[in-house]
This record gives structure tokens, sequence and C-alpha cells, in this order.
């Protein structure tokens, strides 16, 4: 009764829900990566940016003006509390951190219930995003597909930066050795910023794009983060090749899961992160960095 | 039987070879020092002793018994202590707690939760009879972190002294200490009880000269010299390997 | 301004003492409470006292061998689960079957938990214990016939005793009391034993820990068991007290508000914990009565703890003492 | 551990003066006995969460219903006093338990969330406390009889097993069947199950997806497979967002059907467009062309500016149904068993239509077949299209 159409749906449609994963994932793996920080907070911006984008697609009419304005504004709010809150915490434990970054995400939950309710909001597709195509029979979204493809670019750009440019190199050796870099007359405290900056702006990107399928909502946040969580967990800390990988293969054993075997459909993801970390308790991917 | 065996013990990190086919035994209550070049892989051959890192082939071999592949707490409880070049102390007990720590943990009243510790008198009798030996006692209610750098050391060796090792590694037991500080650890050393195996990494070729007569010298992860001081210092290889931090070894 | 804190060979031993005399004090005052107090005070330092002792189990963890776990509610709930289930399914309310069924119950959980999570270490360990948390959560939800699933079990009665005494809300206060006080004390005992010993020099130095000679995977896992154990007979308790288990009783965000709990309260002691037990219930329960922004409020004066004292109340508590200690003392 | 750098000391005390001052805080409101003239109603609801806008709109149409009486009813003066419940069974528990122990209430009233209300109806069993339920529809909820419960939303069954028999007769004979994965979503699934065989209908296909799926993907495939010529789906808040959504993105052409939650007047703004043409069954609709409905309407948008919701309509019938009885028995509260007596004996008369209670306190009242429409003015709107008259939960 598996037809190949049904398999290839279930393929696609698992893959560009992998993706949407990675959008998710990617802003929380660079900035494990880079400062050995996990931030709690990464669902808050998560859900911000899609709160901020609901309000600015109506404002500015213009979907993509509108995804623009969003992750640079979260991107600001990154700043200041990179800035305001984290550095001071810099020459303390990571866990100190950590803590924070929680303290920090219960604040920005209630904040944004203050300031947008609790009612769940939507975001509207343009136009030329709407509806579904066939491909050799299998039916998915258009805008699934532009997800997709948002996030293959993405995991693209990320690899050249970090792997091509001079810029990456930076990051890299500021991450293995900071003493150093710093000696070479780089400047730390940016470099971080920056990192943390950008993770941040991931976040709001991610929450941007997942907002027309996923819906906004206060409580989104943590339902956003407990996901990345596992996604980076199972990929090794702060290896975006491994969040990479990992997104798809939950994505996909997630499709295919729910059609199959419907009974498990709410063990899955657990399930996989408790067999990766028996197995390989680093993860599947080791770090790059550091 | 040698108190410690190494057999063509080898151990790669990727493309780096830091430990190539070193072999060598100590007789029960010999006192070597084992010196080389920074980087040579001295460290990394007591990580590989002790447990903390495994071996990539040969054996290593206590008191003629096979421990290859022991993790750490295997080897302590056969018998191998071990001091760390970075101080590795319990830095918010007190010094007596640090030591009595290490007391407990060949007394077997570690999983005792229902009595406090004070109850266990001859913990406490072993852990002044260590501390007399590192000459702690007058600071035993200190806490660790609170302690001057040398004295941290004397505890380094302390708590390794109070597992009761037959076989005891030191790294580099004065690095950073005062001229002063450096003759009060050597005159510690030297009133060690004599059935204690000593295997010590030393820069300091006074400390090396006044402790051990036999010398091992590693240099990039091979075993390059065997023998008394004078020999040692004599070999050709040796002197290679030093150039540049040659004189250290000819002014000792 | 104040010197950082550096509790020194004399004043180190004083704050101790306090503590104890403190802890004695509050159980004296606890233990008359009742003969003054509104019903619904009783009811809401019922509840604080459960929860201290929640608190006080993860407080153990965190504070002796460091180990943070974020899945302590798997344990809470696991314990109210099994009471609830046999006080409900099985229509035995009988104190001692409830008490030990979560015990059990709670302690096979923590030993399967604490197996498959203690090969990890930092935050890989507090990563897995959340997973296996989740899991036990999702069991909860999904098997309906044994545990109500989304709608909870309902209906669980205050325990008796084998039908010549059933405890009320007063008995069960004193019943609640008695287990938060011994709990106390015991793991007070526990963490002065040679054990205690052991799980403090693994929380300070693991490293040299194995050195020495001490597996230190199998002291990790007694204490992870004895917290976890400690914990289920919390949830005993809350699911005799509030009458209903529930599947949020399992969930994730109340092993983060044990945790906020620990923080607040302070790590590295017992009595902390309990304290932060009391003060989170205020700034959550407690506030929503009158804001509706109580969990901004709890987020900040936790961040205001993590930034400026790292050490919770028992750590302000033991510097203004060591400072009133220094005026008078010395 | 300890503090480093500067300004310790103040903050020490700046903590130390904020904890003891919430402690103050917290057992200030303690103490307060419930003696003298006010009747006190207590309102269990989520006023924050995904459900904090069902919160509200309940508790404004109770304070509405008590504004009307100028907030005194038989001469004594009302309080509603509100508790915070979440969608979360422990906290409406605490809250329950507040609000009887420490505010005293005559009454309490509320219960968005099905594991609220059973755990609610625990404890207000044990003192006998009159407890209307106003929104929560687990069957069991009065299905067990209880004296002292009340409810006047509607029971799973009332909102699901007639769709299966209306649907028959409308000629639909296959329905593929999907539901979230929780009590409420079985219970709507049986409901709706019963009724559809009953009447010689087929179900060709289910899929229960977990709460809180944030990717339907799979299940849509499967029903677009099935090609059914309907869908009856139950799902709330977030998900029925999602599924309602997804369900258009995939483009499936199968008419959707659902109580009426899946196109609520809390979920529709965000589900727009894609909400049009669902059809769903619900004891309320916004369109409904009665006296009450129509001066209701108005009452309430101005009063808050906004139309009511079936939130709403079951906040003024629970206002109502408490207000009644009180005057019924001259303002008396203490006597418990007369206030329950006097709350059997309500008459309604609701914006939903005709409704009276039966014997397990559940309302006996019209159920509405209703579509989402664009209307004229743009917005989208649920429209009645049929009327299944009164309407009885078994009672088993």
């Amino acid at each position: 009764m598996i037809s190949f159409e049904a398999l290839l749906t279930h393929l696609l449609n698992g893959l560009a829900y992998g993706l949407l994963l990675f959008l998710l994932a990617a802003g929380l793996s660079l900035i494990f990566g880079m400062m050995d920080v996990i931030n709690l907070s990464h669902g808050s911006f998560f859900m911000i940016g899609g709160f901020i984008g609901i309000g600015l697609v109506g404002v500015l009419e213009s979907f993509w003006l509108a995804l623009l304005a969003t992750v640079l504004i979260v991107a600001l709010l990154g700043l200041v509390v990179e800035v305001a809150l984290l550095r001071p915490l810099y020459y303390r434990s990571h866990l100190d951190q950590i803590l924070l970054t929680f303290g920090l995400a219960l604040i920005l939950e209630d904040g944004a219930e203050w300031i947008w309710g609790t009612r769940i909001q939507s975001l509207r597709v343009p136009e030329a995003l709407t509806g579904s195509v066939e491909i050799f029979g299998a039916v998915v979204p258009v805008y699934r597909l532009a997800v997709l493809a948002a996030g293959v670019l993405l995991g693209a750009a990320l690899w050249y930066v970090l792997e091509r440019t001079r810029l990456g190199s930076i990051i890299r050796a500021g991450v293995a050795d900071r003493e150093m870099t710093a000696a070479l007359g780089f400047n730390i405290p940016v470099i971080f910023a920056g990192v943390f900056v950008f993770g941040v702006a991931l976040a709001a990107f991610a929450g941007f794009m997942a907002a027309p399928i996923l819906g906004v909502y206060p409580g989104l946040d943590f339902q956003v983060l407990i996901l990345a969580l596992i996604i980076v967990v199972i990929g090794g800390l702060g290896s975006l090749t491994g969040a990479f990988w990992v997104s798809l293969l939950i994505g996909v054993t997630q499709s295919f899961g729910q059609a199959y075997f419907p009974a498990a459909a709410a063990f899955i993801l657990y399930l996989i992160m408790a067999a990766v970390l028996l197995l390989r308790p680093e993860g599947l991917f080791k770090r790059r960095y550091a | 039987m040698p108190a410690l065996e190494l057999e063509s013990v080898c151990k790669r990190f990727g493309a780096l070879s830091a430990i190539d086919g070193v072999s060598f035994a100590v007789e029960p209550g010999e006192r070597v020092a084992l010196v080389g070049p920074n980087g040579a892989g001295k460290t990394t051959l007591f990580n590989l002793i002790s447990g903390e890192l495994p071996p990539d082939s040969g054996t290593v071999r206590l008191g003629g018994r096979d421990v290859t592949r022991h993790t750490p707490e295997k080897m302590a409880r056969e018998g191998l202590g071990r001091t760390f070049q970075r101080n590795s102390l319990f830095m918010e007990s007190t010094v007596y707690e640090n030591v009595r720590l290490a007391v407990q943990a060949r007394a077997g009243v570690s999983f005792q939760m229902l009595r406090p510790i004070t109850a266990y008198s001859r913990l406490g009798e072993e852990t002044e009879r260590v501390l007399e030996l590192v000459r702690l006692s007058g600071r035993a209610g200190v806490r660790a972190s609170e302690l001057s750098y040398g004295e941290q050391r004397q505890l380094e060796l302390g708590i390794a002294l109070a597992t009761g090792p037959r076989v005891l590694l030191l790294d580099e037991p004065t690095a950073g200490m005062s001229a002063q500080e450096t003759g009060e650890m050597v005159a510690m050393l030297k009133e060690l009880p004599g059935e204690i195996t000593l295997l010590i990494v030393e820069h300091d070729m006074d400390v090396v000269g006044a402790l051990a007569r036999r010398i091992l010298v590693l240099n990039f992860g091979r075993l390059i010299a065997d023998g008394p001081l004078e020999e040692v210092r004599r070999n050709e290889e040796v002197l290679a390997a030093y150039l540049g931090v040659g004189e250290e070894v000819r002014d000792a | 301004m104040v010197e950082a804190t550096k509790p020194g060979e004399k004043a180190g031993r004083f704050p101790v003492r306090a503590g104890t005399l403190a802890v004695l004090g509050a159980l004296g005052a606890l233990a008359v409470y009742p003969f003054f107090g509104t019903t619904y005070m009783i009811g809401v330092l019922t509840e604080i006292m459960i929860l201290a002792i929640f608190a006080l189990s993860l407080g153990f963890l965190m504070g002796y061998p460091k180990l943070i776990s974020l899945g302590h509610a798997a344990f809470f709930g696991g314990g109210a689960y099994a009471a609830g289930i046999v006080a409900v399914r099985l229509e035995a309310a009988n104190l001692f079957l409830t008490l030990v069924c979560a015990l059990v119950f709670a302690t096979l959980l923590a030993v399967l938990i604490g197996v498959l999570s203690l090969r990890n270490t930092g935050i890989y360990f507090l990563m897995i214990t959340l997973a296996l948390a989740q899991l036990v959560y999702v069991v909860a939800e999904q098997w309906t016939w044994l545990t109500g699933g989304t709608d909870g079990l309902v209906g669980i009665p205050y325990p008796e005793l084998f039908g010549f005494f059933s405890f009320d809300r007063f008995s069960f206060y004193y019943l609640v009391l008695l287990l938060a006080g011994g709990a106390y004390f015991l793991l007070r005992l526990v963490t002065r034993s040679p054990f205690g010993h052991v799980l403090l020099g693994i929380g300070s130095n693991e490293r040299r820990m194995r050195a020495i000679g001490y597996g230190t995977r199998v002291y990790k896992l007694a204490a992870f068991v004895l917290s976890g154990a400690v914990a289920g007979v919390a949830g005993a308790l809350w699911a005799h007290y509030n009458g209903i288990v529930a599947p949020v009783d399992v969930n994730w965000p109340l092993s983060a508000t044990a945790l906020i709990m620990v923080i607040v309260g302070g790590a590295g002691t017992l009595v902390g914990p309990m304290l932060g037990a009391a003060v989170v219930w205020f700034l959550d329960t407690g506030l929503s009565s009158y804001t509706e922004r109580s969990t901004m409020i709890m987020g900040a004066v936790f961040i205001l703890f993590v930034f400026f004292a790292r050490g919770g109340i028992a750590g302000i508590a033991r510097s203004l003492w060591e400072r009133f200690y220094a005026r008078t003392g010395t | 551990m300890g503090v480093e750098g500067i300004g310790r000391g103040f903050f020490l005390r700046v903590l130390l003066v904020g904890v003891l001052g919430l402690l103050v805080a917290g057992c200030a409101g303690a103490g307060e006995s419930g003696e003298g003239e006010p009747v006190r109603i207590g309102v269990i609801l989520p006023y924050s969460g995904v459900y904090a806008q069902l919160g509200e709109d309940i508790t404004d149409a109770m304070e509405l219903y008590f504004e009307r009486e100028g907030n005194e009813i038989a001469g004594r003066p009302v309080e509603l006093i509100t508790e915070d419940t979440e969608a979360d069974p422990q906290v409406g528990v605490q809250a329950a338990r507040t609000l009887i122990e420490r505010e005293q209430v005559d009454v309490l009233a509320g219960a968005v969330s099905t594991a609220v209300a059973y755990g609610v109806i625990d404890i207000t069993r044990r003192d006998n406390i009159p407890f209307v339920i106003a929104n929560a529809t687990g069957n069991d909820a009065t299905r067990q009889g209880a004296r002292n419960v009340f409810r006047v939303s509607a029971s799973s069954w009332q909102v699901s097993y007639p769709m299966g028999e209306y649907l028959v007769e409308q000629g639909v004979d296959e329905i593929f069947l999907s539901s979230a994965d929780y009590a409420a979503g079985q219970e709507m699934s049986s409901g709706f199950r019963e009724g559809f065989l009953e009447a010689g209908g087929t179900i060709v296909g289910e899929v229960h997806p977990p709460l809180e799926t944030s990717d339907y993907s799979s299940y849509l495939t499967r029903i677009r497979q099935a090609d059914p010529p309907g869908v009856f789906s139950f799902y709330a808040g977030s998900d029925a967002v999602r599924f309602v959504q997804q369900y258009r993105e995939f483009g499936i052409e199968a008419q959707l059907y659902g109580p009426g939650y899946i196109v609520d007047e809390d979920t529709l703004p965000a589900q727009g467009e894609a909400a049009i043409g669902v059809r769903t069954i619900l004891h309320y609709s916004p369109d409904l062309d009665n006296p009450e409905n129509q001066e209701f309407k108005a009452a309430y948008e101005e009063a808050y500016d906004r139309d009511p919701t079936v939130y709403a309509v079951q906040g003024w019938d629970a206002a109502w149904l408490i207000g009644e009885a009180i005057k019924a028995t001259d303002g008396n509260t203490e006597d418990r068993d007369a206030l329950i007596e006097a709350m059997e004996n309500v008459e309604f008369r609701s914006p939903r239509g005709p409704m009276e209670l039966d014997e397990n306190h559940n309302p006996i009242q019209n159920i509405y077949v209703r579509e989402v429409r664009q209307l004229d003015d743009g917005t989208i709107d649920n429209v009645m299209i049929d009327t299944i008259e009164r309407v009885q939960d078994p009672g088993e």
C-alpha cells in the first residue's frame, strides 16, 4: 500500500521540516560553538522575531522588508543583552551565563505576553509562496520549499564564512585560544559580541520564517528551545555540521515515523536523543572548534 | 621483579607520535628522574602510566601485573600514586580534609553514610601522620585555596602520599618554587620511606642530582638515554636534544 | 564597601552552627504554627514544605557532587504517580503503602536514569537527564488507562493508617513537617559522613578523586539515587495533598523551578534550597494572586541572584553573619 | 563562591529586604474571613498562557451580568475574586484551594480545561461548594453526577455526536477522523464515531497526532491519499491554527468538519482565510437571531468594544446561574444545599437560545451547525446554517 508518491512526499516534507529545524537550531549551535554558552533565551528571540515580524509585515506591507527589519531589530536587542548582561559574566563559570539566559527567557516570555497578548497569531505569506506544487506526484507546499531553500543557503553561507574566510579563521582562533588571539591584536569582546548578536539574529530569522507554519504565541519559545537543544545535543554541542545533519535526520525520521508508526509519534524525538547519547555520549559529530 | 615496567608503549595524537615505543623498568625503592625538553612527552607518559590516557600499544606492568588500560582509580588501588604538574587540590576544603579524603580512599569506609566522618578515628590518626610527613601539621585548618604556592605543592604531595602508594609519580614537584621552598621539598622527598619507588619529572638538575641516581631522557616521545647522571650528561644525543636549554644540564 | 567573602578558619565554623540553630528554630515555629494559623496558611505551609523536600533533594545533588540535573521532576512526579496509582487504582491509601511504592518506584527510576546519564558530564549530563525525564513525561501523558493521561489522576485522598487513623489537613501538616525535618537531618547526616565527603571531593575535583582511587561513578550514582528517592517521597506527599497528579508534575518546567529554588536558596547548603522553595513559592504562586507578571518578577529576581548573590539566600545569610562576627568578635 | 566587586553590601541588603517584603506580601492576603455582607464568587480561569483570552472573555461577561444587576444581588454586594489557573491542573487546584480557604468564597466558577475541572470537582465536593464549569467539556465532569457541580458550556459528546448523525442525513457517509491524541481529543473522536457509525456512516481512516505537533505533513499526506469526501477533526488552540493552516497549505479538497473549537473566535484571526468553508457544530453561533443574543451582543460590544464569543456567552450564563439562584434564596449563601437546589431550578435566558439543565446539571440545548464565511464587511466569522434541537448528554 505504500506508494512511491507517498514515500517521496514524506521524504520531501521531512527534509523541509528538517531544514526548518536547522534554521532554529543554527543560532544556538553557533553561540555554543564559539562562546561555550548554551543560550536558553534562544527560543525567546525566535518567538520575538515572529511577533515583531507579524507587526512589521502589517506596517511595511512587504514580507521581505519586514524580514530584514525584524532581524535587525532583534539583533539590536541581542547586542544590548550581550553588553549589559552577558559580558559582566565572562569571567564566571559558564553555568552562571546559562542560568542568566534562563532568567532572561522567563522575563522575555512574560514580556511578550504583556506586549502582544496570549492569542496565537499568524504571519501571512506573500501570494507567490502560497499553495502547493506537485513534484513527481508528491505534494509539497510552496512555502515549505522556500524554507528548504533558506535552510540550504544558510547552511552553505555559514560553512563558507567559517571555513573559507579570514573572519572565520579569526573567530575559530578566538575560540581555540582566547589569550593568543587577543595578543595578536584581535579584539575578543568584539568578536564574541558579534557571534552572540549573529546567533540571536539567526534565531529571529528562523522565528520569522517559521511563523507562517508554526504560528506565534507565548509558550512557543520554550517549545522551540527544547527542540533546538535536542538537535544541538544530538549533533554534538557546538558542531554546526552536526546540527545540520541531525536536523535532517529528525525531520525525515519524524515524517516517516508519524506516518507509519503513529503510536510512537510522541516518543520519536526523545528516543532518538536518548539512543544517540547512550551510544555516543558526545553527540554524533565532534565539535569542530575549540 | 620490577615495581614498574613499560614495554614498547606508544601513543599517537592524530599525526603526532607523542610517545614512541618507550620501554624501561624501575626496581622497588629505586628513585629515577625523567627529564627532557618541553614537549618531549613527559606528562603524556605519566598520563599513560597512571591510566588517564590509554596507550595505543605496549604494556604497562605494576609489580609484575599487567595494568595496561586500567582506569586511574584502578591504578591508584593497585598502589600507584601521582602528583600533578599544576596543583590539583580540593580548593574549598581545608588541608586536613584534603589529606583525609586521600587517606579514606583506601580505608574501605567510603560508603558509610550515617555516621559523621569524625567518628572514624583511624582516618584522623593516619591524616595527621601524613601531614607531618609533608610538614603541614601547623596549617591543618587552613583552606587549600589560602595556602601559599609552596604549601600547595606540599599538599599536592601529601594527597598522593596519603593513598599509601608503592610507586609514586611526581610531576615537577618543585616547579615554580623559590630556592628555599625547593630546598625544603627536596629534604621532604629524601625523607620518604625507602620502600616507595619514585619516578620524578624534574627540570632543576640540582633537584635531580639530589634525589635520583638514575636518569631517563625523553625527546620527541622516544627514550634517548637511560643511566647514571654523569653518564647521561656526556651523551651526545642528550646534549643535542638540549641545545638551547643545554646550559641547564651543564650547569648542574 | 565590604570585601569579598572569604570564609576564614574561624568564621567558617560559626554559620554552620547558626544554620543548625536556625533550622531547629524554624522547625519549632512550624510545629506550633497550626495552633494560631488559618486553615489556608496551614495549607500553604504544607505545600511549601513538600516543595522544600523536593528542592532539598536537588540541592543535595547540585551542592555536593555538583551534578546539575534538569530532569528531577521525573522522580518527584514518578513518586507522585506511584502513590496516586496505588491510592486510586488499587484503592489503598495506606500511608506506608503509598510512601513505600513512591520510594521504590522513584529509586528504580533513578537507578535507570542515573546509570544512563552518568556516562556523561557537564552540560551533556544536564541534557540527557532532561531527555530521559521527558520520556517519563510522555509515558505519563500517553498511558491513559493507568495515569489518566492529560486529565491527570484525580481523587487521591489523604492517606490513612491501617484503617485506624485517617489523616486530615491538620495531621497531614505534621506528617509533612516530620518528613521534611527527617529528610533534612538524614541528608545532613549523609553530607557529614565519609560518603558525603567523597561527594564533596567529586564536586570539587573529580579528576583528582579518580587519581587517588575513587571510582567516582558509583558514588555519583549512589548520590543520584538517594536524591531521586527523597524527591519521590516529596512527590507522594504532593499527590496526597493536591488530590491530583498530572503530567505537569513530571514535565521539565518543574525541574527548572526546582533548579531556581536551589540557586535562589543557595547551592552547597541544605537549608538554602529549602528556603529557596519558600521564596520561589511566594514569587510564583503567592504573587500570582496579585499580578499577572509574576513570571517576569521571578525571572528578574533569579537574574539578580545569579549576578550579585551566587551563594543564594544561604550565602547572604552567611556573609551577613560573618560581617556581624567580624564587628563584634575580633 | 560569593560576590565579587563593588556594591555588594548594598545588593545584599536590597535582596534581603526584597525577599522579606515578598514574604510579607505573600502572607498579607491571608487571614481575612468571609464573614459579612458581600457575596464572594471565586473565579478560576487562565489569565496567562495560551488560553488567557478565553479567561478574559468569561470574566468580562460575568462582570457584565453583575454590573447590570448594580453589583448587588438580593441586597448583598457582589465580589468577583479571580485566580489564574494557567492550563495546569495543579495550579488550578491550588487556585481553587486559595479561593475556598483564604477568600472563603460562596461559589466557584470557571475551569477552561477539563483537567483543571476534574481536579477542582474533587476538592469542591469535599466541602459541598457549588462549582459552575464555565467551559471545560470533559464528559465525566457532569456524568459522575456530583450534586455541587454545574456546567453551562457543553459536554464533548454534545459537540461531536450530533454531527455524526447530521452528516449522514446530509449524504456524507465517508469520513476521515483526525484529532489530537489526548483526553479531549479522544472524547470528541469517540463521540463523533459513535454518532456517525450508528447513523450508518463509514470511517475510512484515522490519525491522532500528539499534542503540540508542529508539523502535520505526514498526517495530511495520509488524509490526502485516502481522498475522503470529508474530514472530522478536533484540535484546540495553537494546534487548531496549525492544523487548519497546513490543511489548506497541502491543498486538501475534502470538506473539513469538527467541533466549533477548531475555528472559534480565538483562533480565527490567526487562521484567516484558511478557515473559510470549515463546518462545525457548537452550542452557540454569533449570528443567532434571538432577542437575548442581540441584547447581549449590544451590551458586550458597548462595554468591551469587541464581539462576544462562545466563552463570553458561557461566562454570562455562569453569572446568570449564580445570580438568579442567590436571588431565589434571598441572598442566603450559607445553606449550601438550598443554594444548590435553587441553582437546579434557575430558568435561563441565554444568548444561545433555549437552555435548561438535565439531572446531572449539564445543559440541554440546541446545537448549531455553522460554516466559516467571509462576511460582507470583509471579516471572517462563523455563520449558522442549521440547528439540531434540544441535544441532551446521554448521562453515561
